[in-house]
């Protein structure tokens, strides 16, 4: 049982990777490595069980925490990004 | 109890004293400390060596874990030379720097600068004294990661890309020497190097070691700077202050040869590898002397004096490889002697070219005119090192590249001896070039009122100089240690 | 009573990898940015919480499931304020949804 | 995995490399955990998705955003490459297979910290005990390199603003 | 300083189920950890009324289920859309404004929103937020205000006993 | 087959750490240098992990009623190379921040040009930019 | 800007002292489970970055001024090796935490729990030190 969630979180896995590669934005990207955060922690709890020991969920907490830190600094330097090179022609093609 | 923790205590001095330092903050005191922690360190590595010359290898656990299971240390006669040359270079730099770090270096960083000078002199201690393959990667990174920072304080801005360059290329070269410890470990199941070395024989055929091999050498030279992959170097030594370059010139490469010396003899057992690979000694053999060539060349059309030193460094690293490339053991002798003495004449020339820079402020072909008689001390200290680069005899230099003719006319190599002939003239032509500007051209009108070099500066710069004659001289004690670590070296392989 | 929980765990990692996919395809098909986030929105709340509901059944009462109810606490605070961080830098880039349609109160025509 | 990799090569906008290195770091970190590497999961989760990532976009808010695609001669690092590659790939033909307990690896050293660190040192977790008692000194070496990062970075970017400016002026 | 120690209450009932270990000595770490995060979240200055974990409070046990219900529906919706090969969407911004009194409370509806999938706050000045919403039906859910009225109630009971305590 | 099933993964790892080398020195652009670095030694990392996981075994934290353990001491090793790894991260980034500071670039190409034109000049400028 | 916002600062207030407190638990209980004074370092840290994201770099560098990173920094690896000198004075090998107490398996708990504490201290120093610095100059940029 554990493996078939097991699957689908590897195929949304791939998914949300597949959302990160193509873009097209920046936001989307950034979008997509939320997600594929939370499906590595998902991942990594439902993984435990699969093994059989499934005493190590400190990380799947860690991975939320961090994966939160981490996507705040992005929404945040992407703004800063843009405000100081406010005029740059070559900015248009992540947009 | 003290006495028998002496190996540790020579690198744990240093590696305290930087948090120290940083903690300090007053530019004097952080000096001051720097100071008595790297004289201690060079008594620490002197008294380290009387106790191998006299009683042989000094083991140590760290941890209490006995060898293969702890980090080991160990010191053997090649390991303590290094060690003296690596402390003794260190301690006579701190004594030099201070005049020229305080111009250089912003005033609220200098502190800075010392706590990292210390860290880097921790790595190299480091490097030489373990016995464990890994534990030398770690304090391989102290130290690059040290002088990283070290040549970016420069204060040129081209400072900052050729320390660049050099982080890339060198942690390209840790990771390639990571690749290579990881296949060595996979075979062996340890990472100790005497451990690794009494396994080795039974999986040397194993392709997984050849690799192994390989990505050491490889690793290894981009760190030490051999010559297709020396390209960070000439830009890292002309731009960094002028202290580091003295003090990575005299130390930097000459550990990593240490290192490269450790890995092919040590552990896998340096002449059934070089003798039955095919190819891998003439592919050293061939860089080794294209490197002396091709660098010896470029250094002669250099402007930039620091930056001609670093190419004869690249150079110089070419004939300690050669030495290494015979596999025998007067040619293994001349590496070592050559290790140290070539450590010996670099830092003195660079530390000449800190002070030309401290009272002139460029250190150009150009700004060398006619310095010979206003700075007559600083100048007759350069051609002492000048010489000894070209290998006159009575000087350093001439010790060993005669041990290095030796060799190669013992394994019949003429060629190559005549080689080595050819390229210490090339070495004439740069040496010439600045003696020249020196003493047979006139200053130019509007030069600076140039004064001789302060004491503090001049003083540690003859003591090298000194040095790189009186070992020129009365090479037996030198030679001896020299000929007893290639003799050992050798011999632990074949057994 | 083993076989009650066991088909509720079961029924609600089944039920869980469901939404999961769902949202990827969502994140996959949606058209802009911020119709993706819904998307995304599937696979952070209830995709999530009921695998994470489904292992917690599964282990029934300890210390670990303690930990797992405090991921999905977490989750629920992390979540939502990530996805209104992203919408407001996107904003701030000049980003809009595609359909922009202001309106106040009822409901409007379809675009 | 490998896609991630790809994908980092070709994308030339410096921020999308910024956030799948992060992925890539997380898929990294899943890799450990499948192979059993609980406390090097945890640090490359930390580490990999959090500092540096956090580090590498502080970075870009700095400089720029986007690489400029140059369209020079390629032939060298690929040949560089292809020629390490083959030589690993060659290497690899020797080695014991994976997962194989009887591999060298598992027999020499190991043994003694699997079947003696919970008498000799204590912790149950296996990798503390290696990590910070039978080789702690690599751990002071590893201390030491963090320590030295941070002075490095203090003594490049450090708070005193002037020698940035004197350059400034310098290039006017 | 009673939000101090209630926080470290919590924190310290956060570090026993994280621990799960009962030694004595891991129960003096916890408390002189707990002492310590207490002192930096005090030099960070977020120890205050919004800092407190209020969803502790009773109330809150109501309005949790009832969120949870409300985003499991709107789950459903939303991922028949996105199934359902024509993928009848219908994205549009509405712009409501929440009744709520504090931040805080305004941060709890917003958040809530966007846990509900089909609506995502996007914006949210003093109490005028900005929710795309993915389907008419999301958006109409989000009209009729109940989410609205039920967060004011959470709102009024954590208000009334933070103000009780200050 | 079985061959292939048991060295696949140290394939992938590396096909991963070429494509990491390749991006550190085929790229001009050094932040993407320093990603490439990131990856090389990651996949360095795995390979390392993958080299002490046993078939059966699991985690090296001691627990009742196992007896299998992945070897530890790879794992320890890279604990210490992902600090490094780290810390070289750290310090080649603020490397690159002051390099845009003072060449208003982080492209080698464009820097290495303005490095060819300042050599051609004379030493006088060099002096002066020396202060 | 802060008014705006006011859904991230809310958040982050509320989670700051658990993420500082799962760092502790980290710390503490590296020999249990997985972590340790590196992963403990670095989770403390983040929970400033966070801060210092949300608040930004001038209220972060007063909750950790440049002196305070600075000894902790040093105190760290202060600790470490003292811990591995005093090992020596005591008679044992560097780093041979058996010696400190009577019990050699109390003394290497004494001595792994000493060293992971200094590991935790330096890392979350330099962590902390290398990303305000990083964005005390993102903020001068933009203030210039």
């Amino acid at each position: 049982m554990f493996i078939v969630a097991t699957i689908a979180i590897l195929i949304t896995m791939a998914m949300a990777l597949a959302r990160a590669l193509l873009g097209p934005s920046v936001f989307d990207r950034i979008l997509a490595t939320n997600s594929f955060g939370t499906l590595t922690m998902l991942l990594i709890s439902v993984y435990g069980f699969l093994s059989g020991r499934p005493e190590f969920l400190d990380i799947a907490l860690l991975y939320t925490l961090i994966n939160f830190i981490g996507i705040i600094a992005v929404t945040k330097f992407v703004n800063f990004g843009n405000a100081s090179h406010s005029v740059r022609e070559d900015e248009q093609g992540d947009i | 109890m003290i006495v028998g923790n002496f190996p540790i205590l020579a690198v744990i001095t240093p590696l305290m004293a930087a948090p120290i330092a940083v903690l300090l903050r007053r530019p004097g005191a952080a000096w001051l400390l720097a100071l008595v922690v790297t004289w201690a360190t060079f008594t620490l590595s002197l008294v380290l060596l009387g106790q191998v010359l006299e009683s042989g290898p000094i083991y140590l656990r760290i941890g209490g874990w006995d060898a293969p299971w702890g980090i080991e240390y160990r010191l053997d006669r090649v390991g303590g030379l290094v060690m003296v040359i690596v402390s003794a270079i260190g301690s006579v730099i701190m004594t030099y720097s201070r005049a020229s770090v305080e111009k250089e270096i912003p005033k609220d960083r200098i502190y800075l600068f010392y706590a990292m000078y210390l860290l880097c002199l921790t790595g190299l201690l480091g490097i030489t004294i373990t016995g464990d393959v890994f534990n030398l990667f770690v304090f391989l990174e102290i130290s690059s990661l040290s002088s990283y920072v070290l040549i970016a304080l420069g204060s040129n801005r081209r400072a900052l890309t050729a320390a660049y360059r050099y982080l890339i290329m060198g942690t390209i070269g840790a990771t390639f020497y990571i690749i290579g410890v990881g296949l060595m470990y996979m075979q062996t199941g340890t990472l100790n190097m005497s451990d690794l070395a009494t396994l080795m024989p039974t999986v040397i055929d194993s392709r997984v070691i050849h690799a192994a091999l390989a990505f050491l050498t490889v690793g290894i030279s981009l760190k030490l700077a051999l010559f297709p992959l020396h390209m960070w170097l000439p830009n890292a030594y002309t731009f960094a202050p002028s202290t580091v370059s003295a003090f990575l010139a005299g130390t930097a490469t000459k550990v990593a040869v240490y290192v490269l010396i450790r890995i092919v003899f040590t552990v896998f057992g340096g002449v059934v590898i070089l003798k039955n690979i095919p190819g891998v000694q003439e592919i050293l053999m061939t860089l080794a002397i294209a490197g002396i060539f091709v660098a010896s060349a470029i250094a002669v059309f250099q402007d930039n004096i620091k930056r001609m030193l670093a190419y004869s460094s690249v150079a110089q690293i070419g004939y300690i490889i050669l030495g290494i490339s015979f596999a025998s053991t007067t040619g293994l002798t001349g590496s070592i002697i050559h290790l140290f003495n070539h450590a010996l004449m670099k830092t003195a020339l660079f530390m000449v070219m800190g002070a030309i820079s401290l009272r002139i402020g460029g250190v150009t072909i150009t700004d060398m005119r006619g310095l010979g008689r206003r700075m007559p001390w600083t100048m007759a200290a350069f051609v002492v090192g000048g010489l000894s680069l070209i290998g006159i005899p009575l000087t350093v230099g001439f010790v060993s590249k005669w041990y290095l003719i030796k060799a190669a006319i013992e394994q019949d190599m003429l060629l190559i001896a005549g080689l080595i002939v050819l390229g210490s003239l090339n070495a004439v032509a740069y040496v010439w070039r600045i003696i020249e500007a020196a003493y047979f051209q006139e200053a130019p009108k509007n030069a600076a009122v140039a004064k001789e070099a302060p004491l503090s500066m001049l003083l540690p710069i003859w003591v090298m100089a000194g040095a790189s004659i009186y070992f020129g001289i009365n090479a037996t004690w030198t030679l001896n240690i020299a000929t007893d670590a290639a003799e050992a070296l050798m011999s632990g392989i074949i057994q | 009573m083993e076989l009650v929980t066991d088909i509720l765990s079961w029924g609600l990692l089944l039920g869980g990898s469901g939404f999961l996919l769902t949202g990827g395809i969502g994140l996959l098909r949606l058209p802009d940015l911020f119709s993706r986030m819904h998307g995304s929105g599937i696979i952070d709340t209830l995709g999530a919480v009921m695998i994470l509901t489904g292992l917690m059944v599964q282990e029934g009462f300890s210390l670990i499931s303690v930990k797992l109810a405090l991921m999905v606490l977490f989750l629920m605070f992390t979540s939502p304020t990530t996805t209104h961080a992203l919408a407001r830098s996107a904003l701030n880039e000049g980003l809009l949804p595609k359909i922009f349609n202001k309106r106040q109160g009822k409901k409007s025509s379809k675009t | 995995m490998a896609i991630t990799a790809f994908g980092l090569v070709y994308l030339s906008s410096l921020f999308a490399v910024a956030m799948l290195s992060g992925i890539f770091s997380l898929s990294a970190a899943s890799l450990y955990l499948v192979m059993d590497a609980v406390d090097v999961a945890f640090t490359e989760a930390a580490v990999g998705a959090g500092i540096s990532t956090v580090l590498m976009l502080g970075t870009l808010a700095l400089t720029t955003r986007r690489e400029k695609t140059s369209k020079d001669n390629k032939a060298l690092p690929l040949v560089i490459v292809s020629a390490t590659g083959a030589l690993l790939i060659y290497a690899t033909l020797d080695m014991p297979p994976y997962g194989d307990p009887a591999a060298p690896i598992n027999h020499h050293v190991a043994v003694r910290y699997i079947e003696k660190s919970g008498i000799e040192v204590g912790p149950p977790n296996i990798v503390t005990s290696v990590l910070a008692s039978y080789r702690g000194y690599d751990t002071l070496g590893e201390v030491t390199v963090i320590f030295t990062a941070a002075i490095g970075v203090m003594a490049l970017m450090g708070r005193s603003r002037k020698p940035r400016r004197k350059q400034k002026k310098d290039r006017a | 300083m009673l939000h101090a120690l209630s926080l470290g209450g919590a924190l310290y009932a956060l570090w026993l189920l994280l621990s799960g270990y009962l030694e004595t000595w891991l129960l003096v770490l916890g408390l002189s950890s707990v002492a310590l995060t207490i002192v930096i979240a005090n030099r960070m200055d977020v120890i205050d009324h919004e800092g407190h974990p209020i969803h502790l409070s009773w109330r809150a046990a109501l309005f949790w289920p009832w969120l949870g219900w409300e985003i499991a529906k709107a789950n459903i919706d939303v991922a028949r859309v996105i199934l359902s090969p024509s993928m009848p969407i219908d994205p549009q911004v509405l712009k409501i404004k929440g009744s709520q009194k504090t931040e805080l409370g305004h941060v709890i509806y917003a958040n809530s929103i966007t846990l509900t999938p089909g609506t995502v706050t996007i914006a949210l000045e003093s109490g005028h937020m900005e929710v795309h919403a993915l389907t008419t039906q999301a958006a109409n859910d989000l009209l009729s205000g109940e989410m609205d009225r039920r967060v004011d109630t959470l709102e009024k009971n954590s208000d009334g006993t933070v103000e009780g305590v200050k | 087959m079985q061959y292939i099933h048991d060295h696949f993964n140290y394939w992938i790892v590396i096909v991963l750490m070429m494509t990491g080398f390749y991006m550190v020195i085929a790229h001009k652009n050094m932040i993407k240098k320093i990603v490439g670095l990131n990856i090389f030694q990651v996949s360095v990392f795995v390979f390392y992990i993958s080299m002490g996981k046993i078939e059966g075994g699991t985690a090296p934290i001691l627990a009742d009623g196992i007896d299998v353990y992945s070897n530890p001491l790879p794992h320890v090793l890279i604990l210490t190379a992902i600090v490094v790894g780290v810390a070289t991260t750290a310090l080649g980034l603020a490397l690159t921040v002051r390099i845009n500071d003072s060449f208003g670039s982080i492209e080698e190409d464009v820097i290495e040009a303005a490095e060819n034109a300042e050599d051609d000049k004379t030493s006088a400028l060099r002096a002066g930019n020396r202060k | 800007m802060l008014s705006r916002k006011s859904v991230l600062r809310v958040v982050s207030k509320l989670l700051i002292p658990p993420i500082l407190l799962f760092a502790l638990y980290v710390q503490f209980h590296g020999d249990f489970g997985p972590g340790g004074g590196f992963q403990a370092g670095v989770i403390f840290a983040s929970a400033f970055i966070l801060y210092s994201l949300i608040f930004g770099a001038h209220a972060a560098r007063l909750a950790a001024p440049s002196w305070l990173t600075r000894w902790m920094l040093s105190c760290g690896v202060l600790l470490y090796a003292g811990v591995g000198v005093a090992t020596m004075l005591m008679g044992g090998d560097f780093l041979d935490y058996s010696v400190l107490a009577s019990n050699p398996l109390l003394g290497q708990h004494i001595g792994i729990s000493l060293i992971e504490f200094g590991v935790g201290t330096t890392v979350a120093g330099a962590m902390i030190t290398i990303f305000l610095i990083f964005d005390g100059s993102i903020l001068n940029r933009r203030d210039e």
